[in-house]
């Protein structure tokens, strides 16, 4: 519970951040730090392998991407993000509020769990490959297949840039005198 | 699903040809020649596999495919089929293989071959009429789009007309199997040669369309017509034959060789396995008519074959000349089926017979392939003289499948005659004596054939020209090995097909 | 009885004709510079062949093991029938294939010295090589079928032999003219032989008392009636017989023969001595139980008179016309073409083994001709113009001695010749035959001709002064070509030793009877009579002959002594009595004009008929398309515009920008769910 | 992370192969016998843990700095450092002054904190998997179930550190550095995680002891049992080796730092402490990296004969750690510096299908037994591809045939 | 309050600021910034209900948590590969100016 109340408030700041900070790379950062956060939660409650692979693909792959795609694409500067935020605000919170004030009904309502319940114990990594390639090796079936398709997709993308802007230089043998 | 494999494997050639810019210019054709070599190691493979077993089917695969209308996509191989399917991955391989760089560097030429092989192959294996039909048609589209593209001057024209002509064959035929469909329920080979041997087509075409008035017999003769028409265009049969000599001389080489080593043979292939089992009750009376119709073919490939002065119209005469003994053959059979020997000499000459003329022909036209290469376009029986001279080999080689063509024994084209005769004399004595004179007139023009281009005097442009290449001896080589193995022993396609000759024997009588 | 005689004997005999087929592949594909080791292949194929043809020769001579049966092999199965070939050997295919071998053997011996500057030189024996194996089969065949392809084989290779100089548009024509005239008689052998199969169920000559020359099918045979109550044994052995005539030279298929002449030398000699045209004859005596299944009591029956009847014409026909020929090829071809038709006649008349003495001495006799002659030929520097020889015999002594032992022979010179003695035999047989005289007085006619013709030729050739200007130095042959012919001419007289009435070992041998010595047969009346006869026509010609042409103008144009006299016969016997006219005009004029009938059938009508299908089609096609344009499509895409422009005005709302949407839709799920909890409320 | 166990013998507690764990033990005992309560026992214990592998390994960097010059030097025909002290032993420590003392420039258009924060973020993930690292038999100073996990994860962290300092720099060449740096980390990543996944499959287990553990005993009695000794852990070994070259920034792929190119990369707006933070950063994922590698491939502390089992085994594991980064500092002395294309191609079309391949020749390895099978099937599986490529890169990589002309000449 | 309520909370409250961020948000990585939030939310509340919810010897929720992680890693990919293709297009990340889609 301790760790609990310590980190989570890091994380709401974290996400507001993320979602407040008007430098699209502030923003992301913040993402990565929430998303960092919650890799300590699924430490801190037990589920380490989770945990770490959060950590692996969040923040040293998602993250990443969204930075190094803000590096390539410049976004502009945040003085106009800043000029509009008065009007999207409206819209954005008629419709946001709703949905939380849902949320929120909803998540009071677990009550409806025996409050008694003991705590489930901590994730074994062992029994839980055991799960994951018996029980639900189809599952992971798909998803190798989708991440397959993923990566060549990826790679495509890659391909048809490299065809349209990249041109390798050709060498040329060194003509005299350019020594 | 070895079968399906086979039927499907020069499609998937294709589909890789179409859908892989990556082929550049030679690397289509030789892609496609190696991938048309895996049907013959297939095609060895199943025969190794049912190697000693008496005949009968060797492999099967079967899809319900309208359950409802038991229409079934049945495909198999028995004895008769292999044969076929053999020619097919021959004579296919061997038209790619003597197709020049220029069509080969062609990825469409290359696939549209390939999609040809094996609707070729699914004609001769189907057992349902639906699939079979299917295949029997889309080999047009190959073979249009082929002669069209890659013909000569007159290709359009000439390709449109086969192709119309031959799609209104296939109407016909469509329209006679829908009939049995629609009045006995089936169109699967088995069952409906099984209900004629039970004598039960026609109650079941009275049942269904007496109301038109006709009796159950003339209907089921319409049918056996209609049907007749499809197959009869295909071969060609005088008078249907009128598209063949543009389309054989239009038509590239490679093409030709095709179109008669192959297409011709599924109209043959046709008579056999369908026309013959299905219509067994009605081919009495219709045997004068094929009988005359085919004697006619004989008598006219060969007469007109004399008047031409274009090498390959002279071998396209031919062509129908000898696919004509076939149809002799088959005519004879539906003559009467008393003659036990007589039958079976006869449907076993019309396979071999239409094996070896395959062969055959694939060779020769690929000799005038050569001439036309070496002369530059030109194939007019008068544009050579005296090649002997100059190219012995090849002329060896074109005088061995000209002599194999007229029937000279110990060349694969005589067993076929022989047998083909030995039965229509024994059925139909009269026919097998007109028609020997069309035995005697191809040799009259196939020496005449010999003599302008090979004998005479040596032009002194044509002195130049080089004897075959390399390469082309050695493509030569499988195929007079073809020509000259059937000959000295016949047996080795006999024993494929004897099985199927006994098992059609009983099919033709009606069982009480 | 069908005990082979040797215990090798039916593996050997195969290697008989199958030798020099082997080395005639081999050949095939042995390069062209290799032409002095193809002619060693070919000749020493044929020598071992010819070694293994005496050794089944030696063995026949047995008396008691008559014949032996090769087991037959299975050659094809179709349905569940087997087709079986083999070989068979009786005295008859033993004499033959000794025959064939040897004289062959010489031939080809012969062929190496006078083929020698041929550029083809290995082809050449190549063909020789399969021409060889091909009449082998024929004499060994102990199936018709197996005989028919042989026989088809031989007519291929004589096609070649012919067509060897086929950069000459003549020969070129010769070669194709004499396979397409075979190939007419052999039509009618091949319906004559599926009639056999289809009526008797077998090809086997011989096989165990169920083969097609064993009397219980000849009984079914000559039972079975066809077509004007013929019996099928007939009707097929007259197909046979077609067949046989048209291999044979006889009259009205020989018109080929001749043309031959337009091969090499030895193939003339083989063709008439020993493979092609002995072919027909053989075919006759092999299948002659056949012809004479359905016999009367006489022995006649229908195809043995037709035999009869077309060897005597034949015979004098040739003989006729080789009186005014020229070419000294021509002459003996025609000669050739007047035996083959004594050999029909004594065929016809029953006389197997007199028609067989006849051939084989005929062989020798026409080879040694054929040779002597390529060798006269050869020494004047390609001549063949008799008008243009003349005093050969001191140039060349030796040929001209071996010339004169073939053309008395021919002749028919008394009692030392074999000639003389299978001629006698013939014209015996013809003599007594109960179906009239027709035939014999024909024969003996021909035998007056050809001492006439022969005598006529060997002044003209060897006597007298050289009539050539430019043949300024004949020269004799070398020894290559001239031992063969030393042979041939022992052949010739010496096999006069077996054929004599005192000593008729030949005939009975043939015949199947022991020999035995009777030196008072010659002494018979009839016997007598006949020889007295013979003595006096080859008298009466040779006395003609030489009267007439001893002394012959030196101007080689001067018109020959006859032409005068006969005049217009002359010239048409000059052209053979208008065979080739003939048949050009009522054969090849009528084919051509038939086939440019059906060519322009085939455009003026097939053509057009389908092209106008063809038009139907595409007029359809224009139609359909037109009003599927017009009709639907137009109305189609007007309904389409209409759409449109009404979603034009729609689609204003549609700002493009996702994140409108996005909200629009969370508005409306926000008063979704207000909704929601108010209506729970 | 068992807490102190009091029991532990003094035998053990003193033999040489527990002697680096000595310090964790005596803060361990001194808390304990102070009374502290079990949790602060365990972290003063594991805080004394991580000081002596930090210790260690910065010990290392100071001697590695100084190896590297000298070897280079060696290689390319010169002395090297050799003023201060002793054949130049002192140079580390000169250098470290040096830096330490320099003005810490920050640039005005650089982000102050994301600039301070990079390097540091630069160490952290380092120093972290340094900790999870087997050292001996008794020496793993964190043992960590998911050791192996835990070591790929915290090294991703490096990437968001080097885009901060990059970025926060506001400058041209450290973001053109950062972006090459991330490329270039991002690409290599992926045959270094799945060259490890082959390792994982064989062993079963993510802890990097148990790893060790599997690579124990001797085929035949005197080959090690080591998985670069089979099929796969060969052709997974080369990638890891190539992949962790690249991983480490090092010639020849050091293209972020480009001397020639773009000045030194993300560093370039860095002085002082931060940059010297950076080269430790640099050297201890050196480290790490390398001990990984000896740890998944070269059997850890594993003795490489059989018979050595006195001999202390972190012994081992350093041996084979100089051996290793002897290599590394050898191909920088050999190697030229490829060109960005060139890199990021062989990653994707090389190493990461290799890489790939490795894990079903594992596979079959694992459920062959390692017996003839297992090397039937994978030799040829891994052979053809690694020649194949080989000799197609040697063909595509192959510089044009140049003609030089000297000035002089 | 307990620890599942308090992860709840937090949970709701990143999936709201996620859709408000997608709502708001002009740029399209900032969007998929958003994104990554809702879904890392729900990945929070499927943890934390297998923490602190019944019994689940099966890990549905971790489980369910690791194909997330895995589906979000390729959805990032994709979505960011495809934020590039149109940026190199528009030479922009700004969705509003994305309207070729209009009416």
């Amino acid at each position: 519970m301790t760790p609990l109340l310590i980190l989570c408030p890091m994380m709401i700041l974290a996400a507001l951040g993320a979602v407040w900070l008007a430098r699209p790379v502030h923003a992301a950062l913040f993402l990565a730090l929430a998303l960092a956060l919650t890799a300590v939660v699924y430490l801190a409650v037990g589920a380490d392998f989770i945990g770490l692979v959060q950590f692996m693909v969040y923040v040293g792959a998602v993250a990443v991407l969204i930075v190094f795609s803000l590096l390539i694409t410049r976004p502009g500067d945040e003085a106009e993000e800043l000029l509009r935020r008065p009007r999207s605000w409206v819209t954005g919170l008629a419709c946001t509020l709703p949905v939380f004030a849902v949320l929120v009904y909803a998540a009071s309502r677990h009550t409806c769990l025996p409050d008694a319940a003991p705590e489930n114990p901590s994730l074994s990594v062992e029994s839980f490959g055991r799960v994951l390639f018996t029980t639900h090796a189809p599952a992971v079936l798909a998803v190798g297949v989708l991440l397959t398709a993923v990566m060549i997709g990826a790679a495509l993308f890659a391909k048809e840039a490299h065809a349209s802007s990249h041109t390798e230089p050709t060498r040329k043998p060194n003509t005299p005198g350019d020594s | 699903m070895l079968l399906l494999s086979f039927l499907l494997l020069p499609l998937l050639g294709a589909v890789l040809l179409a859908v892989s810019p990556g082929f550049g210019r030679l690397h289509a054709g030789r892609f496609a020649i190696g991938w048309s070599v895996v049907p013959l190691v297939l095609l060895a493979a199943m025969e190794f596999q049912h190697t000693g077993s008496s005949g009968g089917v060797m492999t099967e695969w079967s899809l319900p495919w309208m359950p409802d209308a038991r229409i079934h996509l049945t495909f198999s191989v028995d004895g008769t089929s292999c044969l076929f399917l053999f020619l097919t991955s021959c004579v296919t391989l061997f038209s790619l293989a003597v197709s020049s760089k220029i069509h080969l560097g062609d990825r469409a030429y290359c696939a549209l071959i390939l999609v040809m092989e094996s609707m070729l192959f699914g004609v001769f294996t189907a057992r349902h009429f639906i699939p079979w039909f299917l295949c029997w048609e889309m080999t047009l589209i190959p073979a249009y789009l082929l002669i069209r593209l890659w013909g000569g001057k007159g290709a359009p024209r000439a390709a449109l007309r086969f192709f119309i002509v031959t799609l209104g064959g296939g109407v016909s035929m469509l329209l006679g199997f829908l009939v049995l469909q629609m009045s006995v329920g089936t169109m699967d080979f088995a069952a409906l040669s099984q209900l004629a041997a039970h004598q039960q087509l026609v109650p079941g075409l009275v049942k269904a369309f007496g109301a038109t008035g006709l009796g159950g017999h003339t209907l089921l003769t319409v049918v056996a017509v209609a049907v007749f028409l499809g197959l009869a265009v295909k071969i060609p049969v005088v008078p249907f034959h009128a598209w063949l000599p543009d389309a054989y001389a239009e038509a590239p080489t490679p093409v030709t060789i095709l179109l008669t080593g192959l297409l011709s043979k599924m109209g043959v292939y046709g008579l056999l396995r369908v026309f013959l089992p299905i219509f067994p009750e009605v081919l009495p009376g219709l045997a004068p008519w094929l009988t005359a119709l085919a004697v006619a073919t004989v008598l006219l490939g060969a007469i007109a074959a004399l008047a031409q002065k274009d090498l390959k119209r002279i071998l396209a005469y031919s062509s129908v000349n000898h696919l004509g003994y076939c149809v002799l053959a088959v005519a004879a059979v539906a003559t009467s089926c008393v003659d036990r020997v007589a039958v079976e000499s006869a449907v076993s000459g019309v396979v071999l017979q239409a094996f070896n003329h395959g062969v055959i022909a694939a060779v020769l036209f690929f000799g005038i392939g050569i001439l036309e290469d070496r002369s530059g376009g030109l194939r007019g029986l008068n544009d050579f003289g005296g090649l002997r001279a100059n190219m012995p080999v090849f002329s060896g080689v074109i005088g061995l499948a000209l002599f194999a063509s007229l029937g000279l024994p110990g060349l694969s084209g005589f067993v076929g005659e022989f047998l083909i005769f030995n039965g229509v004399f024994g059925l139909v004595p009269w026919a097998a004596a007109i028609s020997v004179i069309g035995l005697l007139l191809t040799a009259v023009f196939l020496l005449r054939l010999i003599r302008k281009v090979f004998h005479g005097p040596l032009p002194t442009p044509l002195a130049a020209w080089p004897d075959l290449s390399c390469r082309e001896r050695w493509l030569f080589a499988p195929a007079i090995a073809l020509v000259i193995i059937p000959g000295l022993w016949p047996q080795v396609l006999l024993q494929f097909i004897n099985g199927d000759t006994l098992r059609l024997l009983d099919q033709l009588r009606p069982i009480p | 009885m069908a005990e082979p005689f040797h215990p090798y004997l039916p593996f050997l005999l195969w290697w008989v004709p199958l030798l020099p087929l082997i080395a005639g592949a081999v050949i095939a594909i042995l390069p062209n510079r290799y032409g002095r080791v193809a002619s060693q292949i070919a000749t020493g194929a044929l020598f071992l062949s010819c070694l293994i043809a005496l050794a089944a020769l030696l063995c026949s001579l047995t008396p008691g093991k008559m014949a032996s049966s090769i087991p037959a092999v299975t050659w094809l199965t179709f349905g569940d029938v087997a087709l079986q070939v083999g070989l068979w050997l009786d005295p008859m295919s033993a004499a033959m294939a000794a025959m064939v071998t040897f004289v062959a053997l010489w031939i080809f011996v012969y062929s190496i010295g006078y083929m020698e500057k041929e550029a083809r030189f290995g082809r050449f024996f190549g063909f020789l090589s399969l021409f060889c194996g091909a009449m082998l089969f024929v004499v060994l065949s102990n199936s018709l079928l197996l005989l028919f392809m042989a026989w088809e084989l031989v007519g291929l290779a004589s096609y070649m032999l012919i067509g060897f100089y086929f950069e000459k548009p003549t020969a070129a024509a010769a070669a194709q003219k004499a396979f397409i005239t075979t190939r007419v008689g052999d039509m009618a052998f091949f319906i004559g032989m599926i009639w056999l199969y289809r009526q008797s169920g077998t090809l086997l000559f011989y096989d165990n008392g169920n083969g097609l020359l064993e009397s219980g099918v000849l009984h079914s045979l000559a039972g079975a009636t066809t077509v004007g109550g013929l019996a099928v044994s007939s009707a097929a052995a007259l197909l046979l017989l077609v067949g046989a005539m048209g291999k044979s030279g006889q009259v009205p298929l020989h018109t080929w023969l001749p043309d031959a002449m337009e091969g090499p030398t030895p193939v003339s000699a083989l063709i008439h001595a020993a493979t092609m045209v002995a072919a027909g004859v053989f075919l006759v005596a092999r299948t002659h139980p056949i012809f004479s299944a359905a016999a009367d009591l006489n022995g006649l029956s229908l195809p043995l008179i037709a035999a009869a009847w077309i060897g005597g014409i034949t015979a004098l026909y040739a003989a006729l016309v080789a009186l005014a020929q020229t070419d000294i090829k021509r002459i003996l071809a025609y000669s050739t073409v007047s035996q083959l038709g004594f050999m029909m006649v004594a065929l016809g008349t029953g006389g197997v083994a007199a028609a067989m003495f006849h051939l084989i001495a005929h062989a020798f006799f026409k080879a040694l001709l054929f040779l002597s002659a390529g060798s006269v030929i050869h020494g004047c520097h390609e001549e063949q113009d008799i008008r243009r020889m003349g005093g050969l015999r001191h140039a060349m002594p030796k040929t001209f001695v071996t010339y004169a032992v073939g053309m008395m022979a021919l002749s028919g010179f008394p009692f030392v010749f074999s000639g003389f003695w299978s001629k006698e035999a013939i014209l015996h047989k013809a003599q007594i035959w109960p179906g009239g005289h027709g035939p014999f007085l024909l024969a003996g006619a021909a035998a007056l001709l050809t001492a006439f013709y022969m005598t006529r030729q060997a002044l003209l050739v060897f006597f007298g002064v050289p009539r050539r200007p430019g043949v300024a130095h004949p020269h004799e042959s070398p020894s290559v070509m001239l031992v063969p012919l030393y042979v041939l001419a022992a052949g010739a007289v010496l096999l006069a030793l077996v054929g004599t009435p005192v000593w008729p070992w030949f005939e009975e041998w043939i015949s199947g009877e022991s020999a035995r010595f009777d030196s008072g047969a010659l002494m018979k009346p009839e016997v007598m009579h006949l020889i007295g006869l013979s003595l006096a026509i080859v008298t009466l010609g040779v006395g003609a002959s030489w009267a007439i042409y001893r002394n012959v103008s030196s101007d080689s144009q001067a018109a020959d002594p006859l032409a005068g006299k006969l005049g217009g016969v002359w010239r048409f016997l000059e052209q053979a009595m208008g065979f080739d006219a003939l048949y050009e005009k009522a054969i090849i004029g009528p084919l051509a004009f038939f086939a440019g009938a059906i060519d322009a059938l085939e455009r003026q009508v097939f053509v057009p008929l389908m092209a106008v299908g063809e038009s139907c089609v595409k007029r359809i096609g224009r139609w359909t398309g037109v009003s599927d344009e017009k009709g639907l499509n137009d109305g189609f895409d007007r309904l389409c515009s209409g759409l449109q422009n009404r979603a034009v005005s729609a689609s204003r709302s549609q700002s493009g920008r996702p994140q409108a949407y996005l909200r629009a839709i969370g508005l409306g799920m926000s008063v979704l769910l207000i909704l929601y909890f108010w209506l729970i409320a | 992370m068992s807490g102190f166990d009091a029991s532990h013998s003094a035998a053990v507690l003193w033999a040489p192969e527990c002697w680096p764990r000595l310090p964790q033990r005596l803060v361990e005992m001194l808390l304990h016998f102070c009374g502290a309560p079990d949790w602060l026992v365990t972290i003063g214990g594991l805080v004394a843990a991580a000081g002596t592998v930090v210790g260690v390994f910065l010990t290392g960097f100071a001697l590695l700095s100084l190896i590297e010059r000298k070897t280079l030097a060696r290689i390319q025909n010169r002395i090297g450092p050799n003023r201060a002290g002793w054949f130049g032993i002192l140079q580390p420590v000169a250098d470290g002054i040096k830096m330490l003392t320099k003005e810490d420039i920050v640039p005005t258009k650089a982000e102050w904190f994301l600039h301070l924060l990079a390097p540091i973020l630069i160490v952290v993930p380092s120093i972290l998997a340094l900790g999870v690292l087997p050292y001996g038999r008794e020496w793993v100073p964190v043992p960590l179930d998911l050791g192996l996990l835990f070591f790929f994860a915290v090294g991703t962290l490096t990437e968001l550190a080097v885009f901060m300092a990059g970025w926060a720099s506001g400058s041209k060449f450290p973001m053109l550095g950062a972006m090459r740096a991330i490329s270039q980390m991002v690409s290599y990543e992926l045959p270094l995680m799945l060259s490890a996944l082959g390792v994982i499959m064989v062993s079963g287990t993510l802890s990097l002891p148990g790893i060790v553990a599997q690579q124990s005993g001797f085929l035949l009695g005197f080959i090690p049992a080591w998985n670069v000794f089979t099929p796969w852990g060969l052709s997974a070994g080369l990638v890891f080796y190539i992949a962790s070259i690249a991983e480490a920034n090092r010639c020849p792929f050091d293209l972020p730092e480009g001397e020639s190119e773009i000045v030194a990369g993300h560093m370039t707006e860095y002085s002082g402490f931060k940059y010297a933070l950076f080269f430790m950063g640099e050297y201890l994922g050196l480290f790490a990296i390398s001990g990984l590698g000896i740890t998944l491939f070269l059997g850890g502390w594993q003795a490489p004969f059989p018979g050595l089992g006195s001999v202390p085994s972190w012994i081992w594991f350093f041996s084979k750690l100089v051996v290793v980064i002897f290599s590394f500092l050898w191909i920088r002395g050999t190697f030229p510096r490829v060109r960005i294309d060139q890199l990021m191609r062989f990653a994707w079309l090389c190493l990461i299908p290799m890489a790939l391949l490795t894990i079903p020749a594992a596979g079959i390895w694992h459920f062959a037994g390692g017996g003839l099978i297992g090397w039937a099937v994978t030799v040829p599986m891994l052979l053809v591809p690694w020649v194949v490529l080989t000799i197609h890169y040697n063909k595509r990589l192959a510089p044009a045939t140049r003609t030089y002309t000297f000035a002089d000449s | 309050m307990t620890p599942l309520s308090l992860l709840l909370i937090v949970s709701s409250l990143w999936f709201t600021l996620g859709l408000f961020a997608v709502l708001t948000r002009r740029n399209a990585i900032l969007i998929l910034v958003g994104i990554e939030l809702m879904l890392n939310a729900a990945n929070l509340n499927f943890i934390a209900f297998w923490r602190y919810g019944p019994p689940d010897p099966d890990f549905t929720g971790p489980l369910f948590v690791l194909f997330s992680i895995a589906i979000a890693a390729a959805e990032a990919a994709v979505g960011l590969a495809i934020i590039l293709m149109v940026f190199r297009h528009t030479r922009s990340t700004d969705l509003n100016r994305l309207d070729s889609l209009h009416g």
